[in-house]
Parts: structure tokens; sequence; C-alpha cells
């Protein structure tokens, strides 16, 4: 059963009068529980395929399918409560809210979800526990090294137990260190949690732990790679 | 090559600067047009009453003042008439009264008014006389059988041009003196109460009536253009003229006949600074919160220029100038904008719908909004010479970033 | 959380957020003390004239108001003042019986409008006592004895202890005639009374007119202007027990109104609305100055977050959350400014309300429409309130346009904005 | 019955000239009628009942009059107002009243005010002689009444005369008995008319013992002042100090 499904998808930018054919007709799927990487240079469509699965995005052409229900030509308010509920996203320069300490930060989508404060906080103990922030739960974000910001937001991006997680170069403002620690965690939420995992990336290190490479080129997929 | 950058650092936000600077517009803006109402207004009730026969000089006996009785008349007009030919500044015009109160009446009706005898040549000049004739004609020389009554009077006596109106009033003599005359006309006065209380007859017809031969009541004098409403300019000629005038007679000015308009004049001038304040504070706590965000938000840039070698001083002076480039920007648009309003409205705004309301407060019916060129020049004193002092503050605040605060 | 949220986010920026609130509160200040100060004036002006001519409230016979004829009376007066004591909010009363009349000294003679006053009970209604500026006012033991207004004085050339000569028609037709000493000269400060007044007590009055019992006007005064139209509807009731749709009866022979203050003298709610007019101007003009001012922080507030606003719709928030966020952010700068300013207004006009305010040159000319030379403010819950009401829908409007752009943000714009 | 032949006899040497010719002259009609009313001298008793519309009022009141120039009035009756006078001379009027022991001339702004609460004004005291001096006359026609001929006259003010009619008419019987006289506006709209009733003899003549002036105004269609001749002697030799101040003070009989 596929997760995704992305069928002839493409995607136009006007930047300035000049059109930008970020994807060009992209076509492919990723069946549920997959740890999957976007590979390419940076220009070659990677994040806005990201931000088009996500709901982030309308294609101008093309369909994309998410847990075999079409999101193309949703709503803003359908697309958010799909985001919501369906998705975690964790990005390249962790996106946490400043203003809410890590806890709150994850008990924030909860909350959003309509989830009662008592199941909120314990959640999200457990959650950042997990991450491996145990201790530091009440931490402000400029209180929180870079990797630890990114912990948080994996925390949040799969608290509420999405069916997928979209990570948007999660590690390029790492160091190798931190970055591999992350990943290693994402892995394992991977596999302990079975959720699925999409990531873009041109760090090496990340595509290792990738089960399966997916290289776009020009806004074409060129080159597919399953280990 | 400072101005560009002050200008380039202005528009790198045009969202924000748009905002402040339509702030600065509006305050500029509204403080012209306010003040040009409330010049206006002022005007009004200064020109209402100089026109009502106060006229900017008047040479009186000096009991007339106290107690406007015949008694108290110019028993020798001609050497006031040889000065006031002379004496006076080119351009202003003057002319003789004669005034008692008496009572008009008609068939059905009688009021006590007060009589004007005038000189038909002269007045038409010197007072609402000739200003607004409703109906028919005003006096011609020598029309001693003429009379001319405000509208409203006329209406109240539910009669018509062409009609008879009888006077009667006592004579230097203390004798009842009476006679007819025709209707010829009717004015129209800022205020119902003047209309009910004037009527206008001939100098010689009056001087008839009342028996005093060549005798007159004052003379009126109104100085050319605005100049008549400054003290300071009416104080040399008031003083040029007492030194000739005969010793029985005096010469006084508006801000002698009437203390209290002059009251009222001065708390509207210091009224009208306070609301520049006013508006000034609303505006400046977004203007001091803008260059405060445009200063905060280039901690980094200003932090490397010091680290380049400029003083504190030269960051200070490059805010200010940002400051001075939103400034003048807002002041010329306002400016214009003000200008403009004014120039719409410079066919009068009709305050009739107030009457009753603008009789109390002593207005014309009519508030032709105007600005002098001193009110132009305190609007934009007071905002650029105080937007430039409280826009010190985020200078300062710019001045004292540190390279290494700035860096991290 | 939400509000937390929101309030976090207020002082993420505290210099921006108190020059806002500032910015506010000086709105609200300002609206109150003037608001008060108008009020306060107006007051005075209609105190003025009440005090000094109409009274809060007359029972007159119907038209008299228009035309002063001697014969329509308020023919028995007393009943109307046992009615009177029986009224709640009524705080005194009194008779007046009115005459024109030829009034002349050894030098001059002119008309005159001649007063009976009962001086008891005019002094607790009248300002006339408190603006005698020579003599005396009107004691009960006198009988031919007279307060006139000084320009009246002056235009009959007379002083205190002088004799006026008061020639008059009575009400049953017949002459009435007298001689009155004059005890005092008050200025009431309107020029249209000074000049014409004269004041004389009730009983010589009825005497020399023979009026019997018969008065022109009942005057009333009320503890507070905002009982008025209450007392007057009360007083109206009693005075005409039956419907009036049935004509028949003594209501209708005796014909009696009431008449309010405004009614009574219509130029001066026109003069105060038209004074209202021109400070509602103003009031406008503070408050788009003010939302200039403050939308920068509003509009600043979206701007300076469309990433982390941007995130926020990722991660699945409804543009109209987003939007609930900034309202709250905003309201909470719109209350803490406006209880600021509310605070800072009531204790500034307070003061002023204790010090008064001094009006220097302008006296004289205030002192025409009655006002004196000392302007008290005056707070009451409506002008402590009504400023700061407008200062909230004006920001509460200024905030709702980035409330309401904010809804126009796609997630990967936002996310894109630096 | 005498008497009553012997005055219009007078008359006629009066005015033989223009008075019976073909055509009468107006103003001597009018002349004639205001002698025949007043004489050189006169003196008489008036009842004086002002009415109106709620209320009414008698006064009694003395006159004594000289010409047309001078006239001076006092209560008798009621008791209250006994006393009360006024004195006219040439255009000038002063009035006194004994309560207060007072002398007051009467200014020019209250001259069109009601002379004793009555609708006469003073003016109409006052001006008495306006008719002749201010006003140009013709005959519009004539009538016949009791056996007599009656002057209608139409007079017309002059233009410069102070006078606030537009125009007086007259009803004059030819013995010189004022049968009516109306005041008109400039439109030519009656404000009030006075006529007289009741002639019966007088000090030897036929005198009308009614007088009664009614205003013509809508809203005081009721109000009239009657005057009613209880006692008229002409021609009485009165001293010169009877038209003076002091006279006014004194009472007069």
């Amino acid at each position: 059963m596929n997760m995704v499904d992305v069928k002839e998808v493409s995607k136009t930018y006007k930047q300035g009068k000049v059109a930008v054919h970020a994807l060009a007709g992209v076509s492919l799927s990723i069946a549920k529980g997959e740890f999957c990487a976007l590979a390419g240079p940076s220009g070659s469509g990677k994040t806005t395929l990201l931000n088009l699965i996500g709901g982030l995005d309308t294609p101008t052409q093309g369909k994309i399918f998410l847990d075999n229900d079409e999101i193309t030509g949703l709503s803003q308010s359908r697309l958010a409560s799909i985001r919501l509920n369906k998705i975690g996203f964790i990005f390249q320069s962790y996106n946490i809210i400043p203003v809410l300490s890590a806890r709150e930060n994850v008990e924030y989508v909860m909350l959003m979800q309509g989830v009662p404060a008592r199941e909120r906080s314990e959640r999200a103990r457990a959650v950042l526990d997990d991450v491996g922030l145990a201790g530091m739960h009440d931490r402000r974000p400029a209180e929180l090294s870079g990797g630890q910001q990114q912990r948080v937001a994996v925390a949040r991006a799969i608290v509420s137990n999405p069916a997928i997680v979209l990570a948007d170069e999660p590690t390029a403002n790492l160091d190798s260190q931190t970055g591999q620690g992350l990943l290693e965690m994402m892995a394992r939420m991977n596999e302990e949690r079975n959720v699925t995992f999409i990531f873009s990336t041109h760090d090496r290190m990340v595509m290792d732990f990738a089960h399966r490479i997916i290289r776009l080129k020009d806004g074409l997929v060129a080159h597919e790679q399953i280990k | 090559m400072n101005f560009h950058m002050a200008w380039r650092n202005v528009w790198r936000n045009p969202k924000r600067t748009g905002i402040i600077l339509v702030a600065i517009i509006i305050g500029a803006w509204t403080m012209l047009a306010y003040c040009a109402l409330a010049r206006g207004v002022m005007a009004s009730s200064l020109e209402s009453a100089l026109n009502t026969l106060t006229g900017h000089i008047q040479i009186q006996n000096p009991g007339f003042r106290e107690d406007p009785a015949v008694e108290n008349r110019i028993r020798n007009p001609a050497p006031v008439a040889a000065l006031l030919d002379h004496a006076l500044p080119k351009g202003s015009c003057w002319a003789f009264r004669v005034q008692a109160g008496g009572v008009a009446s008609n068939a059905r009706n009688s009021q006590g008014i007060t009589i004007v005898g005038i000189d038909p040549e002269k007045e038409p000049e010197l007072s609402f006389y000739g200003n607004a004739t409703a109906q028919g004609r005003l006096l011609e020389p020598g029309d001693d059988r003429g009379i001319i009554l405000g509208q409203a009077l006329l209406d109240s006596f539910e009669t018509k041009i062409g009609r008879k109106l009888v006077l009667m009033t006592q004579d230097a003599d203390r004798e009842t003196a009476s006679r007819a005359f025709k209707i010829r006309g009717t004015f129209r006065a800022e205020m119902e109460g003047t209309e009910k209380q004037y009527v206008f007859i001939t100098l010689a017809a009056a001087q008839k009536l009342l028996g005093i031969g060549d005798n007159v009541s004052l003379a009126c004098i109104r100085l050319p253009g605005r100049t008549g409403q400054d003290k300071a300019e009416l104080n040399p000629v008031v003083e040029a003229l007492t030194r000739e005038l005969p010793r029985d007679l005096t010469a006084l000015t508006w801000i002698d006949l009437l203390p209290l308009l002059k009251g009222y004049l001065g708390m509207f001038d210091r009224f009208m600074l306070l609301w520049y304040l006013v508006v000034f504070i609303a505006m400046a706590f977004g203007l001091v919160n803008t260059m405060l965000m445009a200063v905060l938000e280039r901690t980094r840039e200003f932090g490397l220029l010091k680290a380049l070698g400029l003083t504190p001083v030269r960051i200070v002076k490059n805010v200010l100038l940002e400051c001075l480039v939103l400034l003048v920007i807002g002041l010329g648009a306002g400016n214009l904008l003000g200008v403009l309003t004014i120039y719409l409205f410079s066919g009068g705004i009709d305050m009739s719908f107030m009457a009753q309301g603008s009789e109390f407060w002593g207005l014309g019916r009519l508030v032709v909004p105007f600005v002098t060129a001193k009110d132009l020049l305190s609007v934009n004193a007071v905002i650029m010479g105080l937007g430039l002092l409280v826009c010190l503050y985020p200078a300062v605040k710019a001045a004292g970033i540190t390279p290494v605060e700035a860096m991290n | 959380m939400e509000i937390l949220m929101a309030w976090r986010n207020v002082w993420r920026n505290p210099r921006r957020t108190i020059l806002t609130i500032l910015a506010i509160a000086f709105a609200c200040l300002v609206l109150i003390f003037m608001l008060s100060v108008q009020v306060g004036t107006y007051e005075v002006m209609i105190n003025a004239s009440v005090k000094t001519r109409t009274g809060h409230i007359q029972v007159i016979k119907k038209g008299y108001n228009k035309d002063h004829k001697i014969r329509q009376v308020v023919s028995d007066p007393e009943s109307i003042a046992k009615i009177l004591d029986q009224t709640p909010h009524v705080t005194a009363h009194t008779f007046r019986a009115n005459a024109f009349a030829l009034l002349s000294s050894d030098l001059r003679t002119c008309a005159g409008l001649i007063t009976g006053v009962d001086p008891e009970r005019e002094s607790k209604i009248s300002n006339i006592v408190h603006t005698m500026r020579k003599g005396r006012f009107l004691k009960p033991s006198d009988t031919n004895t007279a307060v006139l207004g000084a320009l009246l004085a002056k235009n009959l050339k007379v002083n205190v202890g002088d004799e006026v000569v008061a020639l008059g028609s009575a009400m049953d037709g017949s002459v009435a005639a007298t001689v009155l000493k004059v005890a005092g000269i008050f200025s009431s400060g309107m020029d249209d009374y000074d000049r014409s007044a004269i004041q004389i007590p009730l009983p010589h009055f009825q005497e020399v007119f023979y009026m019997e019992n018969a008065v022109h006007e009942v005057v009333v005064t009320c503890d507070s202007l905002w009982h008025v139209s209450r007392v007057k509807e009360s007083l109206a009731a009693a005075l005409h027990p039956k419907p009036p749709a049935e004509p028949t009866g003594q209501d209708a022979d005796q014909g009696l109104v009431c008449l309010s203050w405004d009614e009574l003298t219509p130029g001066l709610i026109q003069s105060i609305q038209m004074d209202l007019g021109g400070g509602l101007i103003f009031y406008a003009i503070l408050l788009v100055m003010v939302a200039f001012s403050i939308m920068n922080t509003f509009v600043m507030a979206v701007f300076e977050r469309t990433r982390e606003l941007g995130t926020l719709l990722a991660i699945g928030a409804g543009p109209g959350r987003l939007s609930k966020m900034l309202v709250l952010e905003s309201a909470f700068l719109t209350l803490w400014g406006i209880t600021l300013g509310i605070l800072a207004g009531c204790v500034l006009t307070f003061w002023f309300q204790h010090t008064g305010i001094p009006l220097g040159g302008a006296e004289g000319m205030l002192k025409q429409y009655g006002i004196p030379g000392l302007i008290r403010p005056r707070l009451t819950l409506a002008t402590a309130l009504s400023g700061p009401a407008l200062v909230f829908i004006i920001t509460t409007l200024t905030a709702l346009y980035p409330a309401l752009k904010v809804r126009r943000l796609t997630p990967v714009d936002a996310m894109r904005a630096v | 019955m005498k008497k009553l032949i012997l005055i219009p006899g007078l008359i006629l040497v009066l005015f033989s000239t223009t008075a019976f010719s073909a055509q009468p002259d107006a103003k001597a009609i009018i002349a004639q009628a205001w002698d025949y009313m007043r004489g050189r001298t006169s003196v008489s008793e008036v009842r004086m009942t002002v009415h109106r519309a709620d209320w009414e009022r008698t006064s009694v009141i003395k006159a004594w009059t000289r010409g047309l120039e001078d006239s001076i009035f006092q209560i008798i009756s009621p008791k209250k107002d006994k006393g009360n006078g006024t004195l006219k001379i040439g255009r000038d009027m002063w009035t006194y009243n004994p309560k207060i022991n007072r002398v007051v001339k009467i200014p020019p702004s209250m001259m069109s005010q009601s002379w004793m609460g009555s609708d006469f004004s003073n003016n109409d005291l006052s001006k008495a002689d306006t008719i002749l001096n201010d006003y140009t006359h013709e005959i519009v026609g004539t009538t016949r009444s009791d056996g007599f001929t009656v002057y209608e006259i139409r007079s017309l003010p002059k233009p410069e005369a102070p006078v606030v009619w537009g125009m007086q008419t007259l009803k004059i019987r030819e013995d010189g008995i004022l049968l009516e006289q109306a005041f008109y506006d400039e439109d030519m709209k009656a404000v009030k008319i006075m006529d007289t009733s009741g002639i019966v003899e007088m000090d030897g003549r036929p005198f009308p013992e009614k007088w009664t002036m009614r205003s013509m105004d809508a809203d005081s269609k009721e109000d009239y002042t009657l005057l009613e001749y209880r006692n008229l002697k002409f021609d009485v030799p009165l001293a010169d100090h009877l038209f003076t101040l002091n006279a006014l003070k004194k009472t007069q009989r």
C-alpha cells in the first residue's frame, strides 16, 4: 500500500518575469514505512516536491495522493487539517516557535488537534525523553543548541503519530556528529513507530541512512536506488 | 552620499516606511486643516465683530464708550475729518457715523433698535452694511428718506421694500423726535441679532432727526487688509492719531472696544498650540517606534559600521538623516494635502445649520478656513523640530551598539 | 496556551510594546481629559444659565415662555410647591413673577424686566446672590427694595442707595407703580440679562402688580442634570393626573406646562452641540493619528514573524488560528494601554477637577457665557469610558488589518520569507 | 334744542367759505369734527372699559383738553388707581402715580405701548393732531344717516410724515360728529377700528356717548376698549397752570 503517490506532477514558479520549472512531470510512489531520501543538487526540485507532498504548496499540473486520498485541489483549511493530523514537518532551520519552551512546542500541535491537557503533557514528556531531551523540557529555543532544537522539531513532528514525516535537509545546519545522532534517532523512530520518513538532502550521510534514494535533476527523477 | 544612504535605508522596508509616512502626512495635514478651520472660525468671529460697526479704530468722545448717548457726541467734526483725510495709512477708509437708540414701528409692530446714520458713499467699505444686500438697494448719497434694515427685522415687521418705517428717538434736547422713512433695501448680517439691531439712514437724516447740526457720534476707521487685526500694527496709527486729535476726543482700537474678543482669540491661539502638541505626541510614538525598529533590526550593520571606524556622532547623524528624510517627505505631502483641503473649502463652510449655536459663540454664518504663513511655519517647525528631537532616542541607541554585541 | 503565546509574543520586543502601549494610553488620557473638560464646561454653562435664569424645570402657563404676558399666571403655586416637596431629586424650588416696566431714575428712563423673587428661596437656587458686585442681595424683610443688573444700573446711572421708579401695568390692567431702593447691583456675566433685569421681593411685586398669590414661574432645581427629565415627567404627571385625552376638568383651565432648561433656552443646547461637534473632529483626528502610530507595531508583528507564522501553518495551524493569535496580541496591547490610560486620565482629570484650570486672559470672554474664570473638568463614568471605548474600537480595527492579511499567507511563501 | 341749532350755526360761521360749498373740503370736515369733539377746551368724565376674552376692567377717567395739543387725564376710580394721571403737552407725555408721588416722562420707546392697558396707544393720545397735519384727505363718498349727510373720507399719510399707518378712513356726519375712524396698515388691511354710537345731547350739542376701539388682529378679535362719556363740557375756561407737571400731581376737579 502506497503512502504517497505522485502522478505526473509539475510545478512552475514565476520568479520575477522568468518562469522557473521546478518540477517537470515527476511520478513516484512511496510505500508506508519507508525511510526515503530525495537527493540532488540545489535547484533540482527536492524541496518543491517535499512541499507538494506536504500540502504546503499546490502543483501546477498532476496529482498527489496521500494515504490514497487526493490532496491536490483541496482548500487551505482542509490542507491545514491534513498537515495537522497526518504529516509531521522538520525544517532545515528547525523553525520551532521561539516564545514557547520545548515541551510547549511539542504540546502545541496536540493542542491544535484537541488532545486533552493531561494527555498532552504526558505525551510531550514521553516523546521529548524519547528524542533525548530529558531534563531540557522547559528550556526555550534560545537556550538550546541547534541539534537540540532540531530534536524538539522531530519530537513535534512525530508526537501526533503522523502517517508521514517530511524533513527538509534536517541536518544541513548541524555538525556531522550531531547530524548522525539525529539521524539515528529518526531511524529508530521509523522502526519503532513505523512512521514513513521522506528527507530531502544532499548530505552523503543522510543518504547512507536511507533505504531508498530518489535522485532528482532539473525537476525530473533521474535515478532511483533501493538498498 | 550620506543622503543617498539614508534614502535607500528608508525604503528598505517600504511598507513600514509607508505606514509611518501616512502617520506624518495625516499629522501635518490635520494640523493644517484644523488650524485653518480654527483660523477661519477666529477670523469669522473677529470679522463679524469688526464688521458689526466696530471697525479697527474709532474716534469718539471719551464718554461715548461708557454711555453711547447723543450727549456724548463729537461736536466739532471738521478737524477730525481733516486729520483722518491725511493721517491714515494708504488704503485705509473711514467715515463718520451718528448712532442713537430708538424705536422703529409700523402699523403692526414696534421694536427697539439702534439708528445708525451713515455716509452712503464710504460706509459700504467699512462694515457689513456693504456686504450683502438681501433685497433692494443701499442708500444713495442724499437719499435722506431711505432706510436700510436687516432682513430679519423686515421679516419680523411683516413688511417689504418700499414700505414705511417710522423711527422715533429722543433728540439732543431730550424731546421726542420721529420721522417716517421708506425701506429701500435690506441687509444680511452674519448674525440675526445684528439684523434685528441696526437700521441705517443717511448721516444727514440722522443729524436732522436728532437735531445735532453737523455733529456726529463717532468716526470709524478701517485699516487696509489684515493690518488692523494686529496690535503691533495698530498701535503706531493710534498714537499718531492721538497726537493730533482735539483734546476732547479719544482714539480707541477694537482691542479697547472688544476686550472680550481679544481674550477669546488669545485663548484660541493657546489652544491651537496645545492641539499641535497633542497630535504630535500621538504621532511621535509611531515615529520613535518605527525608527527604533529600523535601527534595531540593523544591529549587525551598525556594529559593522562601527568596526569600520564610524564614530558614534556619525551614526547619530546618519539615523537622524533617515528621520529627516521621513519627516521631509511626510511634511511635503501633508502640507500639500493641507493646502489642497483649504483650497477645496475656500468657498467657506456654511454654518447656518447651526445658526443659533454659532450665534451663541459669536460666529458668522460662513467660516472660510485659511492659514497664515506663521501657521504654516509653526506646524512644520513643531513636527520637524520635535520629530528630530524624539528621533534622537533611536539614534543614540544605534550609536551605542558595539561591534562585539552586533556580531553575536 | 494561545493566550500565553500571545502574551510572550507581546513582550518579545518590550521597547516597542511599551511605546505602543504608551501611545494608546496617551490617546485615552487626552480623550478622558478633554471630554471631562468639555462636560465640565457645559455643566458650568448650563448651570450658569440654569442658576441665573431658568432653573432646571419651570412650571408655567402654556405659552408664557414665548410671550411674557402678565395675565398668564400660575394661580395656585403653593399646591405645586407641595407636589415638589414630595418629588425626589428636587433640591429647591421657588416662585417668580415677571413684568415689563418702565424704569426711571432721576437722570434716565428705560424699559426693564422686573422679577419678583422670594429672597430666601431664591438664594438657594439662583447664583445672582453670588454675583453681587455692590451692596447686598434681597432680604426677606425687604419691601420696596431692588437689586439690578450692572449694565442696567449703568444705563440708569444709579448706585446702591439710589431710587428707581418702576411703572408698569398690573395684572388687572391698573397702573402699577413703585419706588424702589437699590440695595445691590449684580453682574451675572450674561450681558442681556444684566442690561434689563431688576429683582424685587415677591410679596412687594404681588402687591404692586395686583397679582394676589399668583406667580408666573415655579422654578425647580434638581440634584443633577441627569435627573431633570425624570423629575419633569413625574411633575407633569402630578400636574395632569388625568390623561390629556379628556380636555375637560380643571387641568384644561389651568393649562400649566412643565418645561426643562433646554426647552427654555434652545440656543444653549445648540451651542453645546456645536462645540461638541468641533471636539469630535479633534478626537477623530487624534484617533486616526494614534491608529497609524501603532499600526506599525501590529504590521511588524506579522512581517517580522512571517517565517514563524509559516511554520505554524506548516505544522497544521489554520489561518483562523493565526488571526486569533494576532488579535489576542493586539488585544493585550490595547487593554494594557487603555487600562493605563484610564488610570492616568482619571488621576489627571481628578487632580484638575480639584484645583481647576485657570484661563488667564480668556476669563472675561467666558464670563460672557456664564463660565467662571476657572474651568473644572468633570469626571463621570461616561467621560472616563467613552474615550477609551473609542480607542479600543480604533485599535482593534487597526489590528484587524494584519490579522486579516495573515489569512492570505501561504506556508511556502511565508517560510521562504526572511 | 335751541343749542342744537346754535352749534351748527357757529360752525357755519367758522367754515362758511369751504364747509358747505358744493364740494366740501375733506380736511375742513375733519378739522371741524376735531374741533367739534374737543372744542377750544373740554372737560369730561369717561368710563373706560377694557375688554379681553377672559377679563374685563372698568375705570373712570376725568379729562381736560385744550385744543389738540394739550390734555390731562386723571383716574378717579377704581380707588386703587385714583389719582393716576397722564399729561400731554405737544408730543411729550408724562405720567404720574400718587402712590409713589412721581412724575415720569414716557420715553419714545414706550410711545407705542398701550395707554393704561387699553387698546389706545400712547401715540394715539400724543399724536391726536396727526390726522390733520400728516395726511392728505379725499372724500370718497357720502351716505345718509339719521337725516344727516355722512362724509366718507380717505386719508393718506404724507410721504415723510412720521405715521405708521398706510391709510385712515373716517366717517364724519355733516354736523361734525365722528362716526368711525379706521386705521389701516400699508397693505390696506384694517388694524383697528374705532366707532361711536349713542348720540345724545351733551353740554348742549349732540355727542356720541360710546366710543369703541376694536383691534382687528385675528388672535384678539374679542378685544375692545369702550369709552363712555358720562359728562362733557366744552369751552370751559381752564387755567394755564392746569397743563403743568405740578397740576398733574394734584387731584383736579
